[in-house]
């Protein structure tokens, strides 16, 4: 599997930034940070027409049957223009476990843009509850909490990683709408991320046959983890080149502000970070798509490369603009507040910091 | 120091007398306007009881005390998160420098209203093309008879929204050099052509605006300092360095606070403080905040003895700030995916979310981190100056900003 | 307790300065580095003529009785011309044992700088070790090694932390030169600290009579941790000096290299560091003095700001020094090894780092 | 890629059939005379078994392969640590040099026994005030009849003490603008009025030089290109950037030695490799490791695709420098105070304390973190350069270092 990118592979990445030029833009995202629970449709209906959502499930099941790279690709550019909604990436990571669950026609719904999928694995602030506390009888029916569910408000339906009455954890298929689901919306640094807490009181659903629901869900949290950093890659470019374009620009004390050290190194640095998130990224994909058992390590890399270099970028791309970029109007603290919401939406630093040197102990 | 104590313990009884009717939790989701009418019904309360201006003269309504006392009451009173940032500017600088270059007169018309919160002054200064570079404003001031004829925009002018009067710097002489073509006046607000339109910063917060002037005539009485002489008023004005009230926090959570959350949560099933990560993180914060704690006690006793401030505001804006951020995000990371819900009623201080949201705002203001490095090379590590092509130039042969 | 100078304190620091400068040189030290085991006799004879072993020693047994403000002073212009010898470090530490353990004369002979005295604490990694492997027996016979003792290669008498045969931890006092006692100098990045492993192998020794030898053994090391972050700041603001005099004489691309920002503000920043640290240090012996329950914290907040604004220092004046800087003849690489050698001497940064969460943990 | 695999795992049994002659083992504790003898010796067999020159033109004595397979084979050659370094630089630029500027008499004689260790190259380019500012060098060549005659100093010479030739920069002309004066030759070492001597670095190792010219004349047949074309054949040289050799952990200790200290020694009596913030050092040396690793295996493709080589040189640099230096201090606090223990006979691939005290002079050697800061600033993205007063001026014009 190689590491660059073929020419059909850039022709889509041409293509997808064509076509999202013209959708998501920062007037956008800046009304969506308004209120919580909402996104935007415009660019979701944009993605479903283009059939990003297929990219990755498999013809048969209704989908493209693409690599992650090219998935990696569109979530990068999205990523780039902070287009808001984060349901690819949720879909992306439920298609793992709909295919080993077997749930084929929820799969084609979820390639075709008919349905949105969420994950709501997280309780408190351990993003894989080991022991879960949300519990799900014989007869199907579900009780308890999951807080802080990554396109919770707006998803149709959800896996619920759960303990089963044997004590065992499983995940199950939820219908949001159904009777004895709750959810609300989190007011949130990022509320086109439409966070939701989900309470569930006898709500109904179906587990999955799955041989190791805790494997599965693992699976499923560093697929979501890749995309998000693939996304992350995005937004520190578009820093990047934001912040070399206004210091070339901007003039103080006599001279563009480029010419100042200060300045120049830091925007040196988002380069650097950018550089190592992004190869990181593309060998996290290539070892996932290969199947290798240790690709779970290399998608911690790639998230901490992301994460690290994303908060970086998007806090110093707001030091270089000055006063202009912590106003409302300026897109730096767009970045800022999603760079920070990516970073904690699929497990903090310290959950992934532990999956390499647990990784690297046992080696 | 025995006489200090006293004042700090009968300060803190009487602050905590008054923190149900003005603290944090009177103030806690109301309005802008309502928040702002309970700050100015707060300064009245301090001004009847001598304490809205400790450090002066009581003939303006001060208490005549040092700065001592005045930098005691500012550490008690920041406990409480009274409202009292609408007046901090006002009292700050407009005032002090009308106090000294103004007229007696002028002294005393001014200077109790502010005092009680029923005035507010800005300082109209920065503009788009002059942040860090003050010398580099562009607003003109032209002379015709008697008055002064200004057209041009001012940038983050902190309550300008608010104010009844301002001090400006303006450019009245294109032709010399950067720094001496400038000249200062006080205004009032009210005067005609003048616009004020806040800005929406990245918080959601409109504490500072764009103030726009059109053919806005001041006559030459309101000018403070002789023509030409206004980058010197300037300086003054940001040289009035008193001693200020400093949280080690940089006016984010406190550390009992992380170290709360930290016992609270888990990570890997295990509690959160037990974990090395989340120990060093507190351990860094505690170390550099202490530090700062002693920076300041050490300043505090020399200022007693009669020494001037120095540069412990640039470092304490500088460590405090950075690890305001730091611990932030380390906290937001402590609550998983939790940690990026923001509660729309919470203040700064209280809340970890908003505190990260607000400091990038806090280390561009008031000198940037990068200008604070440069000040401290230069002012006190007797480093050179940056190359400044423009220091010599007649400042309309300067090239502007694209 | 007041946090600034007396007039007669700042007497004291320009008496040493102006002692120092004539007696302890850069050339010497680098001397020193060549062999393990050896110490800057010059410095020494004068510490001892000056009266500096005695300050913190109440007269009463034979000492100056001076505050621990006045030690400190002392300690900070030693570790400003990097002094080759830790003696006044660890014989500081050692009265604190040697006063409560009832042993005047020894504290005499330590006062009057006829005696050495190291600590014999660590092992393997841990600084102060729970359940020391090192064992007393009732007869007095010390068993067991002792690695990396600061200024154990030349010290005369050392205080051993051991477990007595009740398994309770115990300080004894030993001579180093009796039988039954075997040191090896251990090189090390600045040899002139004098490491040595002490092996003990019948060797007989004296059980300090203490109430609480745990405590007294953690207290001995808060004191050493103190001295060596003094000296710390002494060694940041030589740093300082010597970085911004090069950057104010060295020439590049036609102007002195400190208006290059990178190297402007990496000077700043040891500023910052040092008045960080400085005020650090004072507070902290100012707490300790007053005997301040809380005082370790202090001292830990102290000894962590110490050494990372020397170890910063170090780092940042190499490379503002370019080229020269990395030679054997060019003094940052003297304060690059002191920085680390004091950051490794009384325990790592984790142990004062659990210093100081544990006490806020509690509190 | 198949075909490289096979070189690979060829080159690697060929490689390991010879470390115990020639790898680190046999090398430790050897004097350094006799260790350059045993690096002679593993030059020569490389070079009989076609494995010196891989990428050079067979007529040169090399094997006419890609810079693939040259990069392979120092990749592998690199993990048995034999004794290559004192051929680094006259492989690396001056022969490369004399193959495109030279006759072809001269690369005949001159490229055979270099490759075959038999005589070493310097490249005589740094200067007492010349390090990073390449073309501010001092040291004069004045015309007389068909010779040169050469005085002034360098210095930072690296192998000097070795060596039997040497390329040159000199100032031919310092009343024109500093890149414009200069001139570059060839010489050989061994010519009168030239002395060398050793600078002992701070980790105590003397790989580096004074150079001092004394009246010291050459035929102007030496020279490479153009009178007043040296600035152009210097940066020629500097740019002969082939894929090099690169070591993820920055030829410090690997990142696995690291986690086999963390599981061997403890922190607060529990096992080291179980504490938060050993995982997090070790999190971050892996993440930025793996991407670098990542970067070279991208780069590494596009060479086979006939791209040239960007800027990943900087980048890895950068990174893996900070990170040796991070790491080195890391473990050492590990083994707490024997941390500080420095085995005299270790090498700094193996010994953290070594690495520790080696990287300081790596961070500033072959471009200072500042200048690949700027050099990424202003190549790749667009930035402007620094001021530089001097660009313009006559170099005997500009103001020297005090």
């Amino acid at each position: 599997m190689p590491y660059l990118y073929s020419d059909e592979q850039n022709q889509i990445r041409e293509e997808v930034r064509r076509t999202l030029s013209g959708t998501a833009d920062p007037a956008t995202l800046r009304r969506l940070l308004e209120t919580s629970g909402q996104y935007d449709e415009g660019y979701w209906q944009t993605a479903r027409d283009m059939g990003w959502t297929a990219m990755n499930v498999a013809e048969a099941d209704g989908g493209l049957g693409l690599s992650l790279v090219e998935t990696m690709i569109v979530a990068e550019e999205t990523g780039r223009v902070l287009a808001g909604a984060p349901f690819l990436a949720t879909g992306f990571a439920a298609a793992h476990a709909l295919k080993l669950g077997d749930e084929p026609e929820l799969l084609g719904a979820l390639a075709g843009g008919q349905k949105i999928v969420a994950l709501a694995f997280s309780e408190g602030n351990e993003p894989l509850p080991l022991d879960p506390a949300v519990t799900i009888g014989p007869d199907g029916r579900v009780a308890g909490e999951k807080t802080a569910v990554l396109g919770g408000a707006v998803a149709d339906m959800a896996l619920i990683l759960c303990r089963d009455a044997g004590g065992v954890p499983a995940i199950a298929l939820i219908d949001l709408n159904s009777a004895g689901v709750t959810r609300a919306a989190i007011p949130s640094i990022d509320n086109s991320r439409c966070l939701a807490a989900l309470s569930f009181d006898g709500a109904t659903a179906t587990v999955l046959p799955l041989n190791d629901a805790a494997l599965v869900a693992r699976q499923c949290l560093a697929r979501l983890a890749l995309h998000l950093a693939s996304e992350g890659v995005g937004g520190i470019e578009a820093c990047l080149k934001m912040a070399a374009d206004y210091a070339n620009q901007r003039q103080a004390f006599g001279q563009a502000i480029g010419k100042f050290q200060a300045v120049k190194h830091a925007i040196s640095e988002i380069y650097v970070a950018n550089e190592l998130a992004r190869a990181s990224v593309l060998d996290a994909a290539v070892r996932l798509e290969n199947g290798d058992d240790d690709a779970e390590a290399y998608v911690a890399a790639a998230r901490l490369n992301a994460n690290h270099g994303y908060d970086y970028a998007a806090a110093a791309t707001t030091q270089v603009h000055g006063g202009i970029g912590v106003t409302w109007e300026a897109e730096p603290h767009l970045h800022y507040r999603r760079a920070r919401s990516l970073a904690l939406e699929a497990g903090g630093a310290t959950y992934w910091e532990d999956r390499i040197a647990s990784y690297l102990e046992a080696a | 120091m025995s006489d200090l104590n006293a004042f700090r313990s009968q300060v803190r009884t009487w602050l905590a007398g008054h923190a149900a009717e003005f603290g944090v939790e009177a103030r806690r989701g109301l309005s802008e306007a309502d928040d702002l009418a309970l700050a100015r019904r707060w300064q009245r309360t301090k001004y009847d009881a001598g304490y809205a201006g400790i450090s002066w003269p009581k003939i303006y309504g001060g208490a005549g005390l040092s700065e001592l006392e005045q930098a005691i009451f500012a550490e008690e009173e920041a406990k409480f998160n009274f409202g009292t940032s609408y007046f901090g500017i006002s009292l700050g600088q407009p005032i002090p420098v009308m106090l000294k270059y103004a007229s007696e007169d002028l002294r005393q018309r001014f200077a109790h209203p502010a005092l009680k919160g029923e005035e507010i002054w800005c300082q109209l200064f920065s503009e788009p093309a002059a942040g860090s570079d003050l010398a580099g404003i562009r607003l003109r001031a032209v002379r015709d008879g008697d008055d002064w004829v200004l057209n041009g925009q001012k940038l983050w002018t902190s309550w300008a929204q608010y104010s009844d009067y301002g001090v400006i710097v303006t450019r009245t002489d294109p032709t010399v050099a950067k720094h001496k073509g400038l000249t200062y006046f006080w205004l009032d607000m009210k005067t005609p052509g003048i616009t004020v339109r806040p800005i929406r910063l990245a918080n959601g917060e409109e504490d500072v605006n764009e103030v726009f002037f059109d053919e806005v005539r001041i006559p030459d009485s309101q000018r403070l300092g002789p023509v030409g002489g206004g980058f010197g008023v300037a300086i003054d004005t940001l040289m009035i360095e008193r001693y200020s009230a400093a949280d080690e926090a940089g006016f984010g959570p406190a550390l009992d606070s992380f170290v709360s959350l930290a016992k609270a949560t888990t990570i890997d099933g295990k509690p959160a403080i037990e974990d090395g990560r989340t120990r060093r993180e507190i351990a860094n914060a505690f170390r550099q905040q202490r530090a700062l704690v002693a920076i300041r006690t050490k300043t505090f006793m020399a200022l007693q003895e009669g020494a001037e401030p120095g540069a412990e505001g640039s470092i304490h804006k500088l460590v405090s700030m950075r690890l305001r951020q730091r611990l932030s995000a380390a906290a937001m990371d402590l609550k998983g995916a939790m940690g990026a819900e923001l509660d729309p009623h919470a203040f700064p201080k209280d809340d970890w979310a908003h505190s990260w949201l607000t400091v990038p705002t806090l280390r561009i203001a008031g000198g940037a981190d990068e200008m604070l490095l440069n000040t401290i090379a230069e002012r006190l590590l007797g480093l050179p100056q940056d190359y400044r092509p423009d220091k010599a130039v007649p400042f309309d042969q300067i090239q502007p900003s694209r």
